[in-house]
């Protein structure tokens, strides 16, 4: 359908959201808890965007809007990713997320960045997630699904089932990666080869050629079960994998020889 | 910083300490890096007056910007100290991938300084430097040190050592690093030796970064075009490797034989040439790092009593172990040359110190009770025990061992020991190109081609085709060579690239990369300023204009045969010009306003 | 047809020049450790081979991703990864039999060979022509299929 | 068999009452809720691998109603109204006091199994504030002297 954004005329692509048509069109909409391999989550709200339709303003989360087969007859809608009342709800919204998580550089940049005044709310002293969620979302596209959203109101974190060991979790580390503020806290121990996170300490395999730590055992089940298969070679570490087929070729070129 | 990375190491082993130090933006824009930056530190802090074997002089490896790049043949690194050969600087130039690594690792050179009370090699980690101790390897060839290194550090570093030639102070032994590739003249090997310094071994993980990447790759791009275009770098190197030019130079009447005393024809060349070679020994063709022109050899002799397997051999050791001795088994060159790089010393002085022995021996100069078998030309297997004898410095090996002008010495003859400065000539006989013998007389680190190669446009025509024979506008060519050497070795790029690429390309390549922007001629001026310093250093090291002379037979008995029969390098009428150009006075020292001029008053 | 990267490894001199040339263009800066193609030699036998990412039919990498990021191209068939839909889960890195999928912590994204786009610069520069861009033919299939047993075949002597 | 595997025998003949599907989850915790007074631990495994889902997201469900505990809940569950006008009639001096008696917070059991508290936001009954629930039993207009009352009064008997 076809939608002014920010005063610039751009069709939409029926099913994707006002955020994924601006991002398109190169307009920037600031967001906390979206990352382009998943479906929006609604949860931030940074991204609350003015739509009009049919001389209708709402105020919307852009990141879960979605744009319409076909608009009605010469329908146009008109998206303002800015103004005066959107920019007073980002600064709010910004404000309480530094509440919840001052700890963390994202939301103290943020709070400068708009210029957030500080006021006797209490702090969730020490804290670094901002409940963004995307940590439980890679996790669970991972096929791992170890951590959740549990709790309610302000009791809400990410955690594992009991905040125990998750057999389900395989150390990975997406979490960790894909997290925006660095809440979690992932510690890699060359001393007892260990990976700490979540509660676990997973073993971490030593290349059999270098011994450089390169993943954990679980992650390497995890792809031999995924491909039903065995993976004995998997043992090496990339570099070393890289260089063992540069070592099988030059074997095989003798023997041919 | 762009193209540099900024910063050295310091090596104190006589205490033991390793201390970072950053590099002076001024010292780089005005001598570039490598051998210019090199030999700008090294003048700066060591007194040319010093013992080259002693404490007190140090040992300095310098990568340049270009080291570890994209540019072709980028991948060089120069080891400039005191030369125990000549008594001069020297700087020493090597391929291979251990300068890259030593970039990659965040350093553009390292300084060692002092002594080690015990043998010891340094491991750079990235960061992370330190001296370990090396006596498990001390005694141990270069494969072997090498080999013994990777296993106890990381398996993807890249190592410069030094072989028994080095450890025993041998006066022209070398650094070799990635096994086969070596910083080989004036006995830096020694002076590392000298230090109870075994090796350097290097990891890094970094990368160079560029001040204008678009620019830098067309100007690169530009550059491997111009080379993969050219008939030397991108046909003949890459088919027949630099032995190509046994043929070449035979037919031209300038392959020396038998230590230049008859004609420079050998009358079996074929045989040794790279065409042989191709066709019975070649395993494949090899490059050092980042290079275009592939010029390496790796060579295998299958069997027989010289059964053996290695890089190269290239020209100048096939001259030198080959015609220049009167041999003409290929299969005898190449194992004497795998092990020059086995013990670490150099073929070319080798050859030219075994040669030397040969024609005195014959002359009865060297009384046969001297020597443990007789010394005839053409034996290949006296050669494979004497190089043997000379990495140990056993019986005559000992001699063999000082070079050829201290054995010619020794004798009372060193009118014998075709060398300048005391280092031994490749392999271009000067009676058959006037300017390759000014160019080894005025070489600031002694007998040397690729200081500033005038076969080039003497016998292959690059840039321009001179008359050979002629002494007119030879000076004027060689300060060019000159200059564009030093600045293309202080850039860190190989001296082969010359032949492709000219000033434009060379400059626009280090203005891209480092951002450094100054005019074409203002780098040429930096090659200037690099040679002026090395002959201010060797002026006060004591050396005079004396030492700029070819041996004697060069310039006095007239070649004996071939194209060029009869004729002598006339050096006399080419040397005043030369010293005129370069602004020196009557007696080679550089004026004050020429010094003014390049910035080196100061010194 | 769909061109491949063909390596000739009797050719190839171990000049690193594809390991620079790709890491220039993909990063800006000279470095072989963030280049997707590396080169090995192996100096004792005098063999040098570049190994590079081989666009398998059936690939490993975007089999395991688990957010889609990996996908074929139409026009080349190369794997091609959407560095903004990555997760760096860095789980390719880990399934890749041949350690052609590199994780690039400075540009923080999953690095391998994209064959630029249908205009590979390794090939351009190469300069022994060690590696060639063409289509596959017959022979060259079946060639391949014959290493790779074999290679099966070494990998479990070698585990055994 | 042992008590556990009894207890888990019991929750898996609930959770199959309904089919398998994620949309019955929260029907199925009601349903263990009732029997056990509080979702056992291993039910949440259970209910889990029956509709196919990570535990992780079963768990986030139970602990996300009120209606669910995950811990024992003690005989008598004692449900204090904390609603605006309660409050004001002094709720909190209720739960203070019961802290005293009891050494239990507001979701916490005493140690012997016996009670347990929560706070429970308006039951509805504002006219009678401040109101009391112990197992659904009402007790309206509480004083400190009646609530000593009636938590001696359930101490000592045995009452439902």
């Amino acid at each position: 359908m076809k939608m002014i954004i920010d005063g610039r005329g751009i069709y939409g692509i029926p099913g994707e959201t006002i955020l994924e048509a601006a991002k398109r069109a190169g307009i920037s909409i600031p967001t906390l808890c979206h990352h382009p391999a998943f479906p929006g989550q609604g949860r931030c709200r940074l991204c609350l965007v003015e739509v009009n339709r049919k001389g209708v303003k709402r105020v919307v989360a852009s990141c879960t809007y979605p744009l319409l087969e076909e608009g009605e007859e010469g329908e146009e809608m008109e998206v303002k990713t800015s103004t005066p009342e959107i920019e007073e709800i980002r600064k709010d919204i910004v404000m309480l997320l530094y509440k919840q998580a001052p700890a963390s550089k994202l939301m103290q940049d943020l709070f400068r960045q708009y210029r957030c005044a500080e006021n006797s709310l209490r702090e969730n002293s020490g804290e670094k997630c901002i409940l963004c969620n995307l940590c439980a979302r890679a996790c669970e596209e991972m096929g791992t699904g170890a951590i959740s959203l549990v709790m309610r109101g302000t009791e809400k974190r990410l955690a594992t089932p009991f905040d125990e060991a998750s057999p389900d979790c395989i150390g990975c580390g997406a979490c960790a990666a894909i997290c925006p503020t660095g809440a979690i806290e992932m510690k890699d121990d060359k001393e007892s080869q260990k990976r700490h996170i979540w509660h676990q300490h997973f073993d971490l395999v030593p290349c059999a050629r270098c011994g450089e730590l390169f993943a954990t055992k679980k992650q390497l089940d995890f792809i031999a079960r995924r491909e039903g298969k065995s993976y004995e070679t998997s043992y090496y570490c990339e570099a070393c994998r890289k260089k063992h087929t540069a070592k099988t070729i030059a074997d095989f070129r003798r023997r041919r020889e | 910083m762009f193209g540099w990375m900024g910063k050295i190491l310091r090596v104190n082993l006589t205490k033991g300490t390793i201390k970072e130090e950053k590099l002076k933006e001024k010292d780089l824009h005005q001598f570039i890096g490598a051998r210019g930056l090199g030999t700008k530190i090294f003048s700066d802090e060591v007194d040319p007056k010093v013992e080259p074997l002693s404490p007190e002089n140090k040992l300095i490896f310098m990568t340049g910007p270009l080291t570890g790049t994209i540019a072709t043949s980028s991948g060089r690194y120069n080891v400039i100290t005191k030369g125990p050969l000549t008594g001069a600087i020297s700087a020493s130039n090597s391929g291979g991938s251990f300068g890259p690594e030593l970039k990659y690792a965040g350093w553009d050179g390292i300084i060692f300084e002092g002594k080690s009370e015990k043998p010891v090699y340094l491991w750079i980690d990235n960061d992370v430097a330190e001296l370990r101790d090396a006596s498990e390897i001390w005694g141990k060839s270069v494969f072997e040190t090498t080999d013994w290194l990777k296993e106890n550090t990381k398996e993807e570093a890249k190592v410069a050592c030094i072989g028994q030639a080095g450890e025993n102070l041998v006066k022209y032994a070398g650094i070799l690093n990635d096994y086969n590739r070596a910083a080989g003249r004036s006995g830096v090997g020694a002076v590392m030796g000298s230090k109870n310094l075994k090796a350097v071994a290097v990891r890094g993980t970094k990368g160079v970064k560029t001040a204008d990447p678009d620019g830098f790759f067309a100007a690169v791009t530009e550059a491997r075009d111009k080379l993969a275009a050219h008939p030397v770098t991108g046909a003949g190197l890459a088919a027949f490797g630099t032995n190509i030019l046994v043929n070449i130079l035979n037919e031209f009447g300038g392959l020396p034989v038998k230590n230049f005393s008859e004609a420079a024809v050998f009358p079996t060349a074929e045989k040794i040439s790279g065409e042989y070679q191709a066709e019975h020994y070649l395993v494949r063709n090899k490059g050092c790092f980042g290079c275009s022109i592939g010029c390496g050899r790796v060579t295998r002799i299958k069997d027989g009593k010289f059964k053996s397997w290695g890089e190269g051999p290239e020209y100048e050791a096939t001259w030198a172990l080959g015609s220049n001795l009167g041999l003409d088994n290929f299969e005898a060159i190449s194992k004497v040359n795998f092990l020059c790089n086995e013990y670490g010393m150099d073929p070319i002085s080798f050859g030219g110190t075994v040669s030397c022995a040969l024609e005195m021996y014959q002359k009865k100069i060297i009384p046969p009770e001297d020597v443990e078998f007789p010394l005839n030309w053409g034996d290949g297997d006296a050669l494979v025990e004497l190089i043997k004898m000379t990495a140990y410095r056993e019986g005559f090996g000992d001699v063999l061992a000082e070079g050829s002008y201290r054995l010619g010495e020794k004798y009372g003859h060193p009118e014998y020991s075709m060398s300048v400065k005391k280092q031994e000539l490749p392999a271009y006989d000067p009676r058959g190109q006037q300017g390759i013998g000014l160019n080894y007389a005025t070489s600031n680190r002694g007998g040397c081609h690729v200081r500033g190669y005038m076969t080039s446009p003497e016998v292959l025509g690059i840039p321009v085709k001179v008359d050979p024979d002629a002494t007119e506008g030879k000076a004027e060519l060689l300060k060019l060579f000159q200059d564009l050497t030093a600045l293309v070795d202080s850039a860190g790029m190989c001296l082969f690239t010359t032949f492709g690429e000219g000033l434009p390309e060379i400059a626009a390549q280090i203005r891209t990369l480092t951002g450094l922007n100054i005019s074409d001629e203002e780098y040429l001026l930096a090659g200037e300023r690099i040679w002026n310093l090395e002959r201010l250093f060797n002026l006060k090291a004591g050396l005079t204009a004396e030492d700029d002379k070819l041996p004697p037979r060069l310039v006095s008995e007239p070649m004996k045969g071939g194209p060029h029969k009869g004729r002598v390098n006339e050096l006399d009428k080419m040397l005043p010009e030369y010293y005129k150009l370069r602004g020196w006075d009557e007696k080679g020292v550089p004026t004050e306003e020429k010094k003014e001029a390049l910035g080196l008053a100061y010194y | 047809m769909e061109k491949s990267l063909v390596i000739k490894p009797e050719k190839c001199t171990g000049c690193r020049t594809c390991e620079l040339i790709c890491s220039f263009k993909h990063t800006q800066e000279t470095n072989p450790m963030r280049s997707r193609i590396s080169v090995f030699c192996f100096e004792k036998v005098g063999f040098s081979t570049p190994i590079v990412c081989q666009q398998c039919s059936k690939p490993a990498c975007m089999e395991i991703c688990p957010v889609n990021a990996i996908s074929k191209s139409e026009e080349t068939g190369a794997m091609i990864v959407d560095d903004i839909k990555c997760i760096k889960c860095k789980m390719c890195t880990v399934a890749c039999p041949f350690g052609a999928t590199i994780y690039d912590p400075v540009l923080d994204v999953v690095a391998k060979c994209d064959l630029c786009y249908g205009d590979p610069q390794c090939v351009k520069y190469c300069p022994s022509k060690a590696i060639t861009y063409q289509a596959a033919d017959e022979a060259h299939i079946l060639r391949r299929k014959s290493f790779a047993e074999k290679f099966r075949g070494f990998y479990e002597e070698v585990n055994k | 068999m042992g008590e556990d595997r009894i207890r888990e025998m019991s929750i898996e003949k609930i959770i199959k009452k309904y089919p398998a599907d994620r949309r019955y989850l929260l029907a199925m915790m009601q349903d263990i809720q009732k029997e056990f007074n509080f979702l056992p631990k291993e039910s949440l495994g259970l209910m889990a691998g029956y509709v196919n889902l990570p535990q992780a997201k079963v768990y986030s469900m139970a602990t996300f109603y009120k209606a669910f505990s995950l811990v024992p809940k003690g005989r008598y569950c004692i449900k204090v109204c904390d609603g605006t006008a309660c409050h004001i009639k002094g709720s909190n001096i209720l739960i203070d006091q019961i802290y005293q008696l009891l050494n239990i917070m507001p979701g916490e059991t005493t140690w012997d199994g016996e009670f347990s508290l929560e706070t429970v936001n308006c039951l509805g009954a504002c006219a009678i504030a401040p109101v009391m629930l112990v197992n659904g039993k009402v007790y309206a207009k509480v004083t400190s002297g009646k609530l000593a009352e009636i938590i001696t009064w359930y101490r000592e008997a045995n009452h439902e």
